[in-house]
């Protein structure tokens, strides 16, 4: 039983960390209908700098803030500077955003070298929470969960109780008209790439705190990101956290009873979803 | 005329510390000879590779097209190092020494008689600690928790090799794939009643599962395979490490020894590269022992490579590494792969407060059979995830 | 004359092979232009996917690599997995398991579109490598399998530079001139309706479910044929030539080359393999990535096209005669 | 005894969720017959002919085609039986020629599906395409993408698709909607002057052309047949004044 | 508030990709409407796309009220009063009905809002949950109508708005568009429907090959079957 407990509490925290990746994915997804390849460097990114300004100011809350603000910013120069110009080209503005993926994954790793580096959260983070049943379990990943439901429960309302959130489903489906209807889209446009890079950059710091940032972690991140926002269904945020939970379980249930081909599993679980339900279990066909 | 040398290893992707370190262990080699051997200045050809074979076939093909060098040390991972040697045989007059990589079938079965190994394999690298950990430590029961590839099965075979002949038992194998990043769910499965867990996971997986285990509560010692508290690991910025104090391992190097040409290798390292680990690691060393290997056979036949290399060839077989190398002899069996030491190491404090490994025990003179005869460890077969069964 | 025009490209990519060995080394033929051509013909399958049916795929990786395992598993290696067959058996079979490894990505897709086709199929080649890296018995786990060489063939050492080269150039050729083939029949352009529109499509009497899938199998053909010569140029079969990356680079090639145009996917090889070669030799050896990846940047923004298209613009330029043949069939949108 | 019905629509019913968009309706079509299909904004008209070339599936009900039962059948089975159809917002190969666009219109029913035989063999479609753009008095934009035309002029090309096919029943979803009035002519025109072993079932809200097109007409509201009827007596009929004519009709 | 409203555009030239489409457009609009008329390809969607700036202008100038609006954005366009009823529609798939709607509310102010809107078009407050592309043809008209007259606009463009909707619906725009110039709105429309066209406008400019051949009062051209047979091909009659 305690067992089982503590596997769903784990599939819990990995699927909240797939979540808060995945939600600034399909955040950018949703309104350029880009494949934002440049996805899992942000948040490799987010975790270095976070890492930096924790480590400087002593304070892991300014690292958190920190990491979110300039990733944003630098999402809103990628944006500016490559995005904009190829227009509504999806191939051309995934090729562009894997050439800078490499980029900063290249810069990352001239200047942080490949140790691996882990957050130093605040010591009543890092501890053990006492929970029934399982005893304890370390508060950092309860963190984790709790983060990815303030995340989600502000993007959903910015979405689907907001004007933003309308604009920005308009602006998915016909830009001109929407411009021609008095809205400076590129603005939104602008707003809404810097929230979801901002959001990477945050989940980078969140991710690096619970598990460790090192070399590699931008690719993995951009894979789960896309795996769970696919099965979710694209640009749904309810999608994306039932993707996360599916995947988060799927993950680890078969890490722990088969975990040769744990990994194996929820790819295939992805194509057996796509396959029945091509636009993914939440998205709109 | 010059003798160009082709300094294969990972620069790219989770293994580019290890390459990048193994590059300075080539570099301190070539500066303990000047640059220079029989009057030929040494010209140094870097090329990195991915730890993907296909890739290090090419790079090394590359290497030797195009870059015309006439010798390759390297690769630095396992299956690299397998089609590597494959690659060898097709250009007999160019001569292979191997990195790091530690298959054991690069040398123990199917052969190429131009490619040497100076390192000791996976299996090799555990030697001394099975019989460590029974007998010192005391560990009867221990569960495993490791990656799920080659280089991890062979370095099992080689702990088994000592600690199960003498009666140890294990309890449980967790493989899990390479590049798991939340050990968790395996570590709530670990029985509660071991002695110790063994762990095999290298670089950032390792420092994770170090950190998860810990938090999880768990409290039974842990011993490590030869990358899991390597410095690569110990040096990375992170909470877990006042945990793993008194840890045991074993591999190639250990960070503090006290043989005086190990003193000063690092006295080297450190000063030609103030930015580099704490401590050279088992790649500097293996990339550099391995390019000594190469500079002395050179020297002594005088730098002729004209002969289609068989005199260096025939050289370089009969090379033995005794003042030169930093942790005791190394000389070559039969099939061109390293006799050498082993150490079995603690993780341990200094008083700045760096972590590092300390000689506890060594392994001399460990052959690829492991002591045992080689007919009947050949008859083993291949170190598989249940092969050899401990009983 | 139009098909004599159309002919064109595929001619020239013939001659230009055929100089090719007088002017360079051996390590140039053999192992640069067989390595640009090989990942060329894999890229091909895309760019025809992509160009006439509208149908981006990550698979293409996958399904070389399943005509690569199979050429493997039947071939002599050192790694005592599989069972050695004659090598013509060993061919036929892989590339009619690659075909097939095509067509079911198709029929398991056959709903996607757009990026959801993409991830599908992306998520079917990382399945394929999860299963390949995971599974001991069969495939040997990561390690794969080694000792793979290509036959002798009428006594040629298939081996050698010169004669590899020269297989993988007629493999280049006549895929390049089958995929432009295609182009002008009513099938090729039944296909290029499907990507338009395929409610039409259906709505006109065609099963688009048949299309979408036969589709997939030529361009699994294709991919095959590189698999093949892949499998034998590195000597040996691993899971690293079916992962993300090698799915990635696929794309990467073919659109850095031009994905309108089936000489794009050569021209992008080209690009590819030279960078990965020698992008190293342009600054600092450690920090080749990033000019890997600036130059990706620069070509995927500044050549709309990918890099025939630049070429196309050139012509136009130099010699404004001849740009009917290519805007005749490289453009496919307005 | 009256030739049986080419098309029987029987008390087909086909909602989306809560949405009722068709109401047990009832139709039959004989042969060479040319029937309008009218109604407000919103009736079903659309549906119900989606529901006939099979892109949309029925809650109830059931649909044959020249006596046999067609509702289990996917689109383009339908198409090869020989139902022809034009969509509401055109549907075309935006990026081909025109000529293209209807080459592939005209291989659809008559063939080759699957040919990998390059274009020189088969003069006959090629021709075929041809001689339906000039129809249209689409040969001045023959080799023009489609993507460039006026919207009224794909309007027209949408047409000359579903005719390219020479289905036995041709479903025409409002075709004189985008055109002008003198592409409205030329359309009335050549839609009269096909044979008559052609049956028509369309949706117009343009009432000259409905009118001068139809034998017969079929109304409806809200999912359902409220009139059906001669062109005279639906103009006629108050109710359909009401509902859907309004005053200046 | 009567439309006082001026737009004039001058020696506009436009080009679609290479193709110059517009060539020298002359037209005034003063009166509380106008209409276009011509056959297809004449260049009417390219000239209402060209006042929305949603097509650069290549040469001349579009002002309106004084105001130049060439070059300008379409967003900073319609921020200057204009709205448009696109052809085609073009409603957003992935808003419902009301949101549609909600989302152009207060903008600008003015006397539409969102239950003006569905008293006009009561179809359209059945069907307040549908998405955009759950609609019925008509419907999306009638959709678009309504999102462009929240904005609340001085000039509204419609480009062939009576596509699509039945007859009794189209004769109920006409009496809605009649009534805009009261609110301050003047009235561009472009339409196939001869009939529509001359009743929704005093005006009528007739267009052919991307000029303007005819500027006329509506009467004038219902009645003269001559005009219409040589500008329009046909007569109504
Ligand atoms: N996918 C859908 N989901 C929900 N409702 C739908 C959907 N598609 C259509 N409807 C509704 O079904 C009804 C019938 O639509 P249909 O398109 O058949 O009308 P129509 O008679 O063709 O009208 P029009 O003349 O305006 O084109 C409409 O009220 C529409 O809102
Ligand atoms: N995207 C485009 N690229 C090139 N040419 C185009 C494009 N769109 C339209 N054209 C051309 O521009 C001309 C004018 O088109 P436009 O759509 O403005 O005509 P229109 O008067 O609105 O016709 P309709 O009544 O059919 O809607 C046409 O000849 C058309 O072929
Ligand atoms: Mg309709
Ligand atoms: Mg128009």
């Amino acid at each position: 039983m305690r067992f089982y407990i503590l596997l769903s509490l784990n599939a819990l925290t990995v699927a909240s960390l797939y979540f808060l990746v995945a939600s600034g994915f399909s955040l950018i997804f949703g309104l350029l209908r880009t494949v934002n390849m440049a996805h899992g460097a942000f948040y490799l990114l987010g975790a270095y700098v976070g890492y930096d300004i924790a480590s400087y100011t002593g304070s892991w809350l300014l690292g958190l803030v920190g990491a979110a603000v300039a990733v944003a910013v630098v999402g809103l120069a990628m944006h500016l500077t490559l995005l904009r110009t190829l227009g509504g080209d999806e191939l051309r503005q995934a090729l562009v955003t894997i050439g800078f993926a490499i980029v900063v994954g290249d810069l990352l790793l001239a200047h942080y070298g490949g140790i691996t580096y882990q957050f130093t959260p605040p010591e009543i983070l890092y501890g053990t929470t006492p929970l029934p049943v399982v005893r304890g379990y370390p508060t950092i990943r309860l963190v984790v969960i709790a983060s990815a439901l303030l995340v989600g429960l502000g993007l959903w309302l910015l979405i689907h109780r907001t004007k933003v959130g309308m604009l920005i489903r308009a602006g998915v489906d016909d830009r001109d008209i929407l411009s021609a209807m008095g809205f400076n889209v590129q603005r939104v446009l602008l707003l809404v790439f810097a929230l979801g890079a901002g959001l990477a950059g945050l989940a980078g710091v969140i991710g690096g705190s619970a598990l460790s940032i090192s070399p590699g972690e931008d690719a993995r991140f951009l894979l789960s990101s896309l795996v769970v926002v696919i099965i979710g269904g694209m640009g749904s945020l309810a999608g994306a956290a039932l993707g996360a939970l599916l995947i988060g379980f799927a993950e680890q249930f078969g890490l722990a009873f088969i975990p040769n081909y744990a990994t194996l599993l929820t790819f295939l679980l992805m194509v057996a979803v796509l396959a029945v339900r091509p636009q993914g279990l939440l998205g709109r066909g | 005329q010059d003798i160009r040398i082709g300094a294969l290893a990972t620069l790219e992707g989770p293994f580019a510390q290890s390459g990048l370190d193994g590059m300075r262990g080539v570099e301190l080699a070539v500066d303990a000879f000047q640059g220079q051997v029989a009057g030929k200045r040494i010209v140094l050809v870097k090329e990195s590779s991915n730890a993907k074979p296909d890739v290090a076939v090419a790079k090394t093909r590359k290497l030797i097209e195009q870059d015309k060098v006439d010798i390759v040390v390297g690769p630095l991972s396992g299956g690299e190092g397998i089609a590597v040697k494959e690659y060898a045989k097709s250009v007999p007059s160019k001569t292979f020494v191997n990195g790091t990589s530690g298959a054991q079938d690069t040398t123990l079965r199917d052969p190429a008689p131009n490619f040497f190994r100076f390192t000791l394999d996976g299996a090799q690298w555990q030697a001394g600690l099975g019989s460590y950990a029974y007998e010192t430590k005391g560990y009867r029961n221990i569960a495993v928790v490791s990656e799920d590839y080659s280089f991890p099965y062979s370095q099992v075979m080689g702990f088994q090799a000592e600690y199960c002949s003498r009666g140890g038992k294990i309890a449980q194998k967790n493989w899990v794939p390479v590049g798991t990043k939340d050990f968790t769910s395996v570590i709530a499965k670990l029985p509660d009643n071991v002695d110790a867990v063994y762990v095999l996971l290298g670089g950032a997986d390792a420092v994770n599962f170090l950190t998860q285990y810990y938090q999880s509560g768990g409290t039974a010692p842990l011993i490590g395979s030869s990358v899991t508290v390597d410095q690569t690991v110990l040096s990375s910025k992170g909470a877990f490490k006042n945990k793993v104090l008194g840890m045991i391992a074993a591999g190639p190097v250990a960070d503090s020894n006290d043989d005086p040409k190990w003193v000063e290798f690092v006295k080297a390292y450190k000063a030609k590269f103030p930015d580099g680990l704490e401590s050279p690691s088992l790649f500097a060393h293996g990339y550099y022992v391995s390019t000594l290997a190469v500079l002395q056979a050179l020297d002594q036949v005088g730098g002729t490579l004209d002969d289609g290399q068989k005199a260096f060839q025939a050289a370089l077989a009969k090379t033995e590494l005794t003042d030169r190398s930093p942790t005791g002899a190394i000389r070559l069996d039969e099939n061109r792969q390293a006799i050498a030491d082993n150490f079995v190491t603690e993780v341990a404090q200094r008083p700045d407060g760096a972590f590092y490994s300390k000689v506890v025990k060594v392994a001399k003179g460990v052959d690829q059979a492991l002591g045992m005869d080689r007919a009947k460890f050949l008859a083993l077969g291949t170190a598989s995830r249940d092969n050899p069964s401990c009983n | 004359m139009p098909q004599q025009f159309l002919r064109h490209p595929v001619l020239w990519l013939a001659l230009a092979g055929l100089a090719f060995p007088l002017v360079a080394g051996d390590f140039w033929v053999g192992t640069v232009a067989a390595r640009v051509l090989i990942i060329g013909t894999m890229a091909l399958s895309l760019t025809f996917l992509t160009s006439s049916a509208g149908l981006v795929s990550f698979a293409q990786a996958g399904v070389a690599g399943v005509a690569g395992y199979t050429l493997a598993l039947l071939s002599p290696n050192i790694t005592g997995v599989g069972m050695a067959v004659p090598w013509p058996l060993a061919v036929g079979a892989a590339l009619g398991m690659g075909t097939l490894a095509g067509l079911l990505v198709g029929w398991v897709s056959v709903r996607s579109s757009g990026i959801y086709l993409l991830m599908i199929t992306l998520a079917m080649s990382v399945s394929l490598f999860y299963l390949v890296s995971q599974n001991t018995e069969v495939f040997n786990g990561f390690d794969g399998i080694n000792g793979l060489k290509p036959p002798e063939l009428f006594g040629i050492d298939l081996r050698a530079p010169i004669p590899f080269y020269g297989m993988a150039l007629a493999a280049a050729v006549l895929s390049a001139a089958a995929v432009m083939h295609l182009d002008r029949t009513p099938f090729g352009l039944q296909l290029h309706a499907l990507r338009n529109a395929p409610r039409r499509v259906a709505a006109l009497g065609f099963s688009t479910t048949l299309l979408r899938i036969a589709a997939f199998g030529i361009a699994g053909l294709i991919a095959s044929v590189g698999g093949v010569l892949n499998t034998w140029f590195s000597g040996q079969m691993s899971p690293g030539a079916v992962d993300v990356h090698a799915a990635v680079n696929l794309l990467v090639v073919a659109v850095l080359g031009g994905i309108r145009h089936p000489l794009g996917a050569f021209l992008g090889a080209a690009a590819f393999v030279l960078l990965e070669n020698y992008a190293a030799s342009v600054i600092d050896r450690e920090r080749f990535n990033l000019v890997i990846g600036a130059v990706f940047i620069v070509i995927v923004l500044f050549a709309k096209d990918g890099l025939i298209g630049l070429i196309q613009q050139l012509r136009a330029q130099i010699k404004p005669a001849w740009t009917g043949v290519c805007a005749k069939n490289g453009r496919k949108t307005v | 005894m009256p030739t049986p019905p080419i098309l029987t629509v029987q008390d087909v019913s086909i909602s989306f969720g809560a949405v009722r968009a068709v109401n047990g309706v009832s139709l039959a079509l004989a042969p060479g017959e040319r029937h309008a299909l009218l109604g407000t904004n919103g009736a079903g008209k659309t549906t119900l002919f989606n529901a006939i070339s099979g892109e949309v599936p029925l809650t109830a009900g059931g649909i044959a085609f020249k006596g046999s039962d067609i509702s289990r059948l996917r689109p383009h089975q339908r198409a090869r039986l020989g139902i022809g159809r034009t969509f509401q917002t055109s549907l075309t190969f935006a990026d081909r020629s025109v000529e293209d666009n209807l080459r592939v219109a005209v291989m659809g029913s008559r063939g080759p599906r699957f040919s990998l035989r390059p274009w020189r063999h088969h003069r006959e479609q090629v021709e075929a395409a041809r001689a339906c753009a000039a129809r249209f008095r689409l040969d001045e934009v023959l080799a023009q993408p489609v993507a460039t035309l006026s919207y009224g002029q794909q309007r027209e090309l949408e047409i000359a698709m579903a005719l390219a096919g020479e289905p036995e029943l041709l479903l025409m979803d409002e075709p004189a909607a985008g055109m002008s009035p003198q592409g409205r002519g030329r359309l009335v025109e050549i839609l009269r002057g096909l044979p008559r072993r052609i049956t028509m079932l369309f949706v117009e809200h343009d009432m000259d052309v409905a009118l001068s097109l139809a034998d017969r007409i079929t109304v409806m509201r809200d999912g359902a047949v409220v009139a059906s009827g001669t062109p005279s007596d639906i103009r006629a009929n108050p109710l359909v004044r009401e509902i859907y004519l309004g005053g200046k009709h | 508030m009567e439309s006082t409203n001026a737009l004039v555009v001058s020696g506009l030239e436009v080009r679609r990709g290479a193709l110059p489409v517009l060539h020298g457009v002359e037209l005034r609009l003063d009166g509380p409407s106008l209409a276009i008329l011509g056959r297809n390809g004449a260049g009417k969607t390219t000239l209402c796309s060209a006042l929305i700036g949603l097509l650069p202008a290549g040469r001349g100038s579009i002002r309106f009220n004084g105001v130049e609006l060439a070059g300008r954005k379409p967003h900073d366009i319609a921020g200057q009063g204009v709205s448009i009823v696109p052809q085609g529609r073009r409603v957003f798939p992935s808003l419902t009905v009301d949101e549609h709607l909600r989302l152009m509310q207060g903008r600008r102010p003015g006397p539409w809002t969102v239950e003006r809107v569905y008293t006009v078009f009561p179809r359209l407050a059945e069907r307040r949950r549908n998405f955009g592309n759950q609609l019925s043809g008509g419907e999306q008209q009638m959709l678009a109508i309504g999102r462009a007259l929240l904005t609340n606009p001085r000039l509204l463009i419609l480009d062939e708005p009576s596509e699509g909707l039945a007859p009794k619906i189209v004769d109920h725009l006409l009496e809605v568009l009649g009534g805009l110039h009261r609110d301050g709105t003047s009235v561009l429309i472009v339409e196939q429907n001869l009939r529509v066209g001359t009743s929704a406008a005093e005006r009528v400019a007739i267009m052919s090959g991307g000029q303007i051949a005819l500027v006329t009062s509506s009467r004038e051209l219902w009645e003269d079957d001559g005009l219409q047979q040589r500008y329009l091909g046909v007569s109504a009659h």
